[in-house]
């Protein structure tokens, strides 16, 4: 039943003796801990799995520095950021149960393999006791899968595909993030305000599963709305110059385009479809309208002016007034001299979550965690009232709908805050079709 | 009936008429020479043997075989080795090895995996190779690598990678061409010690007229791709049609 | 009609950079025999001249507001370019139109950068084995965007095109179609015409003038140019050097429509091998038409039309590889390469 | 002794099988002592071993050959899926598979040669990564990766415990079972996985053996060394071609099956190029054409991966922390842009830095600092053939 039968603090002597009478050693065995990498009296290990190399190495730096900055709050360093909001005043500034926290860091490439690779070394060599982090949904499906058969607890990072929380649900395994589905209802109603009930929408989507999935809710989400799908169209992964895609859109018939498309993907396709000429388009007697239905500071920065008045989605954006965004974006500010991003904000929130949970169920055994965070109603993490719900670990909370801002002041002050959808208009029932599919199962304490 | 039969062979590249009607037949057991002026056809015409070109019309019948549209190492099973111009060995290896390789080829065929049997019990096909090594007189060298050898010796080397086949045909490809006078004549008695010791036709393609005349048997002398005369050397020498021939290519020069 | 149009031209346009990438890899891979996998960072490079430049004439002058403070509660910091304070609008102009001063900027980076690539490292390793040669520049071009990456982070970093060339016009108009229908980015069609007259200048280069004869003789028979008394290795250098200010000219025009990042080399890389063998070894008339033939192919693959021909199959995934199985299984040296060359 | 290991055939299987089956006690003390980092270099490794029965013998360069590792373990993942947990008959099925892959591929890239050959096996890997990306994700699961799931059929043996995954086993031992040994101050990890990788590591390391000593290996080394003057010599060279191609898919298979058994996913990016370039960088880095070199290569570029990149500033600077502030913060700031973020040039400096200084990998490096260590030792000048007899051997030790 158990994986990771190995638990390196906790052992019992053995007789075996290996070696001409050099020493006589000690052989851990399985039932000496309750939980795999049970930690110690001092000291609680979590492991902050982002991607250092390939497209996403500065999203993973800016995870990386939220993560920091979390484990300094977490042993009272610091002003303590969001701790202070948080609905939740376990946590205390002491560490996770007085124990102090450290950290081991990986990189994982944005590739499932070398993710895994990293993961696998922070339980079996480091200790860790839960992993987080990542940039991309395949990576945080691998990880999450990966830390349920290890017995250890996942919080995801950036992870926006429907599967993270559908049908590649573990038990293990916790998502802060939105989604997909979540993009979609709460950014249709938002369009169809702006841009009318009749339009015809064309989408080009990146040629994998979270493309598909996001066109698919952007599909369900427009089109009750009124809006007509006129075609959609799988661009590869590799693609770099999107040209060829963005020309047929013109003579379509379609007066809006979808780019469902993340990463330098959705900087290449934004910009050639900006070159195009498309922001100033009439067609059937309308302007014609760009849609990036998942928006990344970072990479807004990437596309430069392309992005100027185009809607989408993002998870959070620091120019949140609410107590909670205030005082993580002025910790944030002043450890690293910038705003954090969206992915920083969720790293850092789900590190503080998984810590108070720790601290509420009195335990670090992933069972009890788990427990605890399951159906968890918090807030002042920066997101509102929110709820980690129990039947597929996804966190509810209020989307915000951006728009490339017009005059920008700074690097990172690119996008505005049109709307802010609260958490009742995107909630869904977990049986909901885009989700069904794969289950829990049971959580996984390892040993 | 020789062993090798040409009959008719033509061979146009594009507007030049290469080979004219070619006809030899060589004698089994014979050193046959095959001599001309630059331009001639003497390498066409061995490509046509070799099975790197194809003739337009002609057959080229090797006993009683034809060995037309026969890949390089098809018409090798057959029993014909060739020397190359400039010796063609196997520079990584040892010369042992090198020419084991062909001891291999002559037993197993063109394809054959001897289910990872070890080298080192591969006693026969070492023996056989030393012993022609013994006759080439490379068995002192028989463990360096074949880069390391001077071209007269990597020259002898392909000797004993053709003998170690038993071929009934010897192609030579001017097999002195460019070594000094020296290794030329150890190459003519090496051929001559070799014709001697084993059963084995001969056709030299040759340029340089001492080695012809100091070897052959049988002389066709090849013009303009067509072959103006065949005899016995002694009357090959003061042939008026020869003369012409390369007077008359020298004249152009 | 207009949609062939369209996607003609974008195969024009994306071949172009193909062609023009490909170009510079088969001046060192065809020609000179090296294994290049550094051939990419070179045309990153390129492009990164472009973003050295537009910074250095973005450098700002930071003043600290004493009033106004950031959201994230550190004092504003006020930023003027230096050009734009010393030469006022000039400098705005200047600001403007970055991308050709770094075509200024980037020949002498680029050749530099090939010529100390050539003489510090390449130069040891054309009688070295290929395997080692594709060891020590696949380590070059990771270290040299590495660099790139400590410096300049992963990100992508836009490079805006004059405000002149934004934006876009009705080639469909101009020929005399219906209006709207054939609109093309003009940064593109300039795009277009660089690289045409790149093309054609290197080949000039190579065709009109003494140092290009020997270049050719060279690629032909390296010993015997080398036994005439010429100093081959120097010319070999030269062109080296000239590889180099290609690729990365390419690199700094592309800028405007691909935001350069620290990997895109790598990205590039292995189509322009593929651009180049297609083309055949040694033959630079091949790789140019291959990098047109192939973007070409690249962007018809891409319409909505041949996918639903071909019942759904997306053909755009692999179309540049099933060409490329394909014309080396009909051609066996590509397009039109030389017999020998790279062959074993 | 040393000497004797370069002739001696049994030595050095002896020798390699110690060092491998004690690589918990040898790995312990870099750090890179865990199952998982253990695994991967004796899976890299019969990668390696394999690519270069093909590249090391023949000269052909292969571009594509992680698409083999790619094709075992998607179908490694559907044996485990569809038959059985029990890892057997899921490595069989993954060589058999990728054996089948490779003929295919082979028998269409072996028309050509050079380059030509390596652009082809290129386009091949390439099409099969950006198809099993997207257009094949009902097989291959896309992006998100062929995982074992809780509703998997596995006809032989489905019942497991309720809402767990069951764990690839042989007969009943896990795959991720570890005993742990505290041995003078480190802890030991003895895991199963690694023990049944090491074991076929040795297998197949023994099979490259026998292959670069049969009569089949001197052909292929022909093939490398002149293949035309082979094919004149009466042998056929395509199907040795083939064959060595078949085989070091197989390979291949076996290492892609492997790594599934030790962690039931199989994602696309183990089909990309860079995959398979990175096998090539394994074996030239190790030295091509040499038995143990690829295995050294696989060893070193994984070490690089998984300890450089899991380095960061902090425990640099825990390093120095002996040293006065001011220096340790120097020094830390000199060292960490080639660690944590910056594994990837450390790892090109590497690759730079083994090309120039020890030509023809680190194998024919450490033999050439062997010969001149030996050389004084000698009683005057060592005479020619004797000198070339051992290069002649050192190509293969």
């Amino acid at each position: 039943m158990s994986n990771y039968k190995l638990n390196r603090r906790k052992f019992l002597k053995g007789s075996t003796v290996l070696g001409a009478g050099l020493v006589a050693p000690t052989i851990f065995t399985r039932s000496a801990s309750a939980y795999t990498n049970e930690p110690g009296k001092g000291s609680v290990v979590l492991g902050f799995n982002v991607p250092q190399s390939g497209p996403y190495a500065d999203e993973g730096a800016d995870e990386l520095r939220a993560y920091k900055l979390a484990v300094k709050h977490l042993n009272g360093e610091g002003d303590g950021g969001m701790m202070s909001t948080f609905s939740s005043q376990a946590l205390n500034g002491t560490g996770i149960l007085g124990r102090k926290v450290e950290y081991v860091t990986g990189d994982t490439q944005t590739k499932s393999d070398a993710a895994r690779a990293s993961a696998r070394a922070m339980i079996e060599k480091d200790g860790a006791i839960m992993i987080t982090g990542g940039s991309s949904s395949g990576v945080a499906i691998a990880v999450q899968s990966l830390c349920q058969d290890a017995g250890i607890i996942f919080m995801a990072g950036l992870t926006h595909s429907n599967d993270t929380t559908g049908k590649d649900k573990k038990a293990n395994g916790f998502r802060h993030f939105f989604n997909a589905y979540m993009s979609a209802q709460a950014l249709a109603p938002v369009l169809v305000e702006h841009y009318g009930a009749d339009r015809k929408a064309y989408h080009l989507t990146a040629d994998y599963t979270w493309g598909w999935t996001q066109e698919a809710s952007m599909i369900q989400a427009t089109e009750a709305l009124g809006w007509k799908t006129v075609k959609t169209v799988r661009t590869p992964l590799s693609a770099t110059d999107f040209s060829s895609y963005i020309a047929p859109v013109t003579n379509s018939g379609a007066d809006v385009l979808i780019l469902n498309h993340y990463g330098s993907n959705m900087v290449n396709s934004l910009t050639n479809a900006v070159q195009f000429g498309l922001k100033n388009k009439m067609v059937n007697g309308k302007q014609f309208e760009i849609v990036v239905p998942l928006y990344s500071r970072l990479m807004a920065q990437g596309a430069g002016d392309a992005v100027k008045g185009i809607f989408g989605s993002t998870n959070w954006h620091w120019s949140l007034k609410d107590a909670g965004s205030k005082a993580f974006v002025d910790s944030f500010g002043k450890e690293y001299g910038r705003p954090p991003s969206q992915a920083a904000q969720t790293c850092y929130a789900q590190t503080l979550l998984y810590a108070d949970a720790c601290q509420r169920a009195g335990s670090f055994n992933p069972c009890d965690v788990g427990a605890a965070l399951e159906g968890f109603e918090f807030d002042g993490l920066g997101n509102g009232k929110t709820l980690y719900r129990a039947a597929d670990h996804q966190c509810f909370k209020d989307v915000l709908v951006v728009k490339g801002k017009e005059n920008p002041t700074s690097d990172f002050d690119l996008l505005e805050v049109v709307q802010i959808t609260p958490v009742e208009k995107v909630i869904y029932e977990p049986d909901n079709p885009m989700f069904a599919g794969g289950s829990l199962g049971k959580c996984n304490p390892g040993v | 009936m020789g062993i090798l039969e040409v009959k008719g062979v033509n061979k146009r590249f594009g507007g030049l008429l290469a080979l004219d009607d070619v006809n030899l037949s060589i004698k089994e057991n014979s050193i046959h020479a095959i001599i001309g002026p630059n331009g001639a056809g003497k390498s066409t015409l061995l490509n046509c043997f070799i099975g790197k070109l194809m003739p337009d019309t002609g057959t080229v019948m090797f006993n009683n075989k034809s060995l037309l549209g026969l890949k390089p190492y098809e018409i090798n099973q057959t029993g014909i080795s060739r020397v190359f111009q400039t010796p063609e060995v196997f520079a990584d290896l040892t010369v042992e090895e090198n020419v084991m390789i062909p001891a291999l080829a002559h037993r197993d065929g063109a394809f054959h995996l001897s289910a990872l049997k070890a080298m080192a019990r591969e006693r026969d096909i070492r023996e056989q190779a030393e012993k022609i090594l013994v006759d080439v007189g490379l068995q002192d060298d028989r463990h360096q690598l074949a880069s390391a050898m001077s071209r007269g010796n990597k020259r002898r080397l392909e000797m004993a990678m053709c003998l170690v086949q038993k071929p009934k045909l010897l192609l030579l490809d001017e097999p002195t061409a460019g070594m000094a006078r020296a290794d030329t004549n150890n190459t003519i008695e090496l051929l001559k010690v070799l014709s001697d010791a084993h059963e084995i036709t001969f056709v030299v393609i040759e340029h340089d007229m001492h080695v012809v005349f100091s070897l052959a048997d049988r002389i066709s002398v090849l013009s303009q791709g067509h072959v103006i005369v065949e005899d016995h050397p002694s009357n090959i020498k003061g042939h008026p049609k020869v003369q012409e021939a390369y007077l008359g290519t020298t004249e152009t020069q | 009609m207009d949609a062939f149009l369209l996607q003609i031209l974008n195969g024009l346009d994306k071949g172009s950079a193909y062609a023009l990438i490909a170009l510079g890899l088969t001046l060192i891979f065809g020609t000179l025999g090296v294994v290049n996998f550094a051939h990419g960072a070179l045309f990153m490079i390129g492009a990164f001249c472009t973003v050295v430049l537009n910074s250095l004439f973005t450098l700002t002058k930071v003043t600290i507001s004493a009033t106004e403070k950031t959201p994230w509660g550190t004092p504003l910091e006020i930023h003027t370019p230096y050009v734009q304070l010393w030469f006022g609008d000039i400098g705005a102009t200047m600001i403007d139109y970055s991308v050709f001063w770094s075509l200024l900027f980037a020949i002498p980076v680029m050749l530099i950068v090939g010529v100390a690539m050539e003489r510090g490292l390449i130069k040891h390793f054309y009688k070295r084995p290929h395997a080692d040669q594709i060891l020590v520049t696949f380590g070059l071009a990771i270290v040299l965007q590495e660099i790139i990456k400590q410096i300049f982070g992963a990100n992508p970093i836009p490079q805006p095109a004059p405000d002149a060339f934004v934006g876009s016009i009705d080639i469909g108009a101009m020929l005399g179609m219906a209006q709207n229908t054939v609109i093309y980015p003009i940064w593109r069609l300039i795009y277009f015409l660089f690289s045409a007259i790149v093309i054609g200048g290197v080949f000039a280069f190579l065709q009109y003038t003494t140092f290009g004869m020997v270049v050719r003789a060279g690629m032909a028979d390296r010993e015997t140019v080398g036994l005439l008394g010429i100093n081959i290795d120097r010319r070999f250098t030269a062109m080296f050097g000239l590889a180099a200010v290609v690729t990365g000219l390419a690199g700094a025009m592309y800028t405007p429509i691909l935001s350069p990042n620290y990997h895109m080399g790598m990205d590039f890389l292995v189509l322009c091998f593929v651009v180049v063998v297609v083309g055949g070894m040694g033959s630079l008339t091949g790789a140019v038409a291959a990098g047109f033939l192939l973007g070409i192919l690249e962007s018809f693959a891409s319409m909505p039309a041949v996918k639903e021909f071909l019942l759904g199959f997306s053909i755009d995934q692999v179309i540049i590889y099933l060409v490329a199985v394909i014309i080396l299984l009909v051609r066996p040296r590509g397009l039109m390469g030389r017999k020998g060359v790279m062959e074993t | 002794m040393l000497k004797t290991l370069r002739t001696n055939d049994t030595a050095l299987m002896i020798l390699f099988s110690l060092i491998v089956l004690a690589g918990p006690l040898i790995l312990a003390p870099f750090g890179a002592g865990y199952p998982d980092l253990m695994q991967r270099f004796a899976i890299y490794g019969i990668f390696a071993i394999g690519f270069n029965i093909l590249f090391g013998l023949t000269g052909y360069l292969s571009f594509g050959h992680a698409a083999f590792l790619g094709v075992g373990s998607y179908s490694a993942v559907w044996m485990l899926k569809l038959l059985s947990i029990n890892i057997v008959p899921a490595i069989i099925f993954a060589v058999v598979v990728s054996g089948l892959f490779a003929l295919l591929i082979g028998y269409i890239s072996l028309r050509r040669s050079g380059i030509y050959f390596s652009i082809l096996t290129l386009a091949f890997a390439q099409m099969s990564f950006n198809l099993a990306y997207s257009v094949l994700t009902p097989i291959t699961n896309g992006e998100n990766g062929l995982q074992v799931e809780l509703d998997d059929p596995r006809i032989l043996d489905s019942a497991t415990g309720p809402g767990q995954l069951p764990v690839p086993s042989l007969f009943g031992m896990d795959m991720s079972s570890t005993s742990v040994v505290h041995f003078l101050g480190m802890d030991l990890q003895f895991n199963v996985g690694f023990y049944v990788s090491a074991l076929i590591l040795i297998a197949v390391f023994y099979l490259s053996l026998r292959i670069f000593r049969s009569p089949f290996g001197m052909i292929l080394r022909a093939i490398k060394s002149n293949q035309t003057r082979l094919n004149y010599t009466g042998f056929n060279s395509r199907p040795y071609t083939l064959t060595a191609f078949v085989i070091s898919g197989m390979y291949a298979g076996l290492a892609g099956a492997l790594l599934v058994c030790m962690d039931p996913l199989a994602g696309p990016e183990r089909m990309q190029w860079t995959a398979s370039g990175e096998v090539v960088l394994m074996t030239i880095l190790g030295g091509a054409g040499t038995l143990v070199g690829p295995v050294l290569g696989a060893g070193m570029i994984k070490y690089f991966e998984n300890i450089f990149s899991r380095m960061n500033d902090v425990m640099v600077h825990d390093w120095f922390s002996a040293l006065p502030g001011w220096l340790n913060d120097v020094l830390t700031n000199v060292i960490s842009p080639f660690l944590g973020s910056g594994w990837q040039m450390s790892l090109g400096l590497i690759f730079m830095l083994v090309v120039i200084f020890l030509p023809g990998g680190l194998v024919e490096g450490a033999n050439r600092i062997m010969n001149r260590v030996q050389r004084p030792s000698k009683s005057g000048p060592v005479s020619g053939p004797v000198d070339r007899t051992t290069t002649a051997n050192s190509k293969e030790s």
